[in-house]
């Protein structure tokens, strides 16, 4: 009974790790996952967030098992 | 369609080339090509950059750009659409994202290969960590195209 | 800036790639790339066609051409322009024209690119003639892109 | 003292010939040398005019030596 958090980019350095496992226990949205992680740092970031690799937000649901995601805003493409 | 993140040097005329190539049953059917190369410079806000370093996530970045070619597709008029992105290490000049439209007519591939760009900028997970002679930095923000 | 009328077979990738590495002072600084690429289809307006001929004003259609690529790197922030387009006889499936715009950002190779298409659908000297099954046909009007 | 006069494409096949010399005594504008031809046909085509290899008007001077050219509208390009 566990949720995969994972970081990237910017907000995985600044967390100091790339992903963590934690207790599904207590956990119903992304807001709790938030809770349970040091908040204040990962919201510092404009982070956005995403469940099994959809884009989501703090009110989505999470089941055992899940993939949760943060990550700053992405850059990708040309300039 | 044809979707990819790509880990070694990207070579989009090739691509394009190969890929129409094989489309053989679009030969005659399409009088429309558009494309767009994203390329890497050598400057970014005003400062000189020697490499990036390009981050994905692997899994969604790939799911995340099948939607976003099949979203043009379902937008506007198109036959096929070929969508590859790099990741990795990159030098200044080296190919970053290639996209083309295929179409019967000039509006739908002009319009889906810009739609596809502005939707990969603003919600395709990649992110870019610039190398500069001062240090490292991450990319903040997209810039609007 | 290269500005052509072709007179044999147009080969848009292998002309972009050449012209792009002859270019050498621009490496590094284009982030953009956008191109168009106009091709032969099999039908026009509802009938089969087989072949056709473009017929074109030799030194009119050089010269607003050039007017034609002029115009866009004076409206937008571009760094070069390729535009070569095809007259004679032509096959399903051959390219017809081939627009290549350079510039830092993508907004401007985007713009610059479709402009010049319009601007060439609706002002260069071309006219073509369709070969059908029942006989030739002179394309009355382009159709807005 | 002449004027070179061109046709191009259907307006070429209508007119039975893709070009053809006339004089230049009495013109004095792209008007008067469609008057010279035989006008009717010619402005059937919904014809462009062009001196020099420059796009005109009928109200366009001509001098000696000018070229005068007439066309139908041009459909270059892809589809």
């Amino acid at each position: 009974m566990s949720i995969r958090v994972r970081f990237f980019a910017s907000l995985r350095e600044q967390m100091g790790y790339s992903e963590k496992s934690i207790a599904f226990e207590g956990l119903a949205t992304v807001s709790d996952v938030l809770e349970r992680l040091d908040k204040a740092r990962i919201l510092d970031a404009q982070v956005l967030y995403a469940v099994n690799m959809e884009y989501a937000n703090s009110d989505t649901p999470v089941k055992d098992g899940d993939e949760v995601a943060f990550f700053p805003p992405v850059t990708g493409g040309g300039p | 369609m044809k979707v990819e993140v790509c880990f070694s040097a990207l070579e989009p005329w090739a691509e394009i080339r190969s890929y129409q190539e094989r489309r053989k049953d679009l030969d005659g059917k399409f009088g429309a090509t558009a494309c767009f190369i994203g390329t890497m410079r050598d400057f970014n806000d005003g400062d000189g950059v020697s490499r990036m370093t390009l981050e994905h996530y692997p899994g969604m970045t790939q799911r995340h750009l099948e939607k976003i070619a099949a979203h043009a597709t379902e937008r506007f008029p198109v036959l096929d659409v070929l969508l590859i992105h790099r990741v990795g290490e990159l030098s200044p000049n080296d190919p970053i994202v290639v996209v083309a439209v295929w179409s019967a007519h000039r509006g739908a591939a002009f319009d889906a290969c810009r739609a596809i760009m502005e939707e990969l900028k603003s919600t395709a997970p990649f992110w870019k960590k610039e190398i500069l002679e001062t240090g490292a930095r991450w990319v903040a923000k997209n810039t609007p195209g």
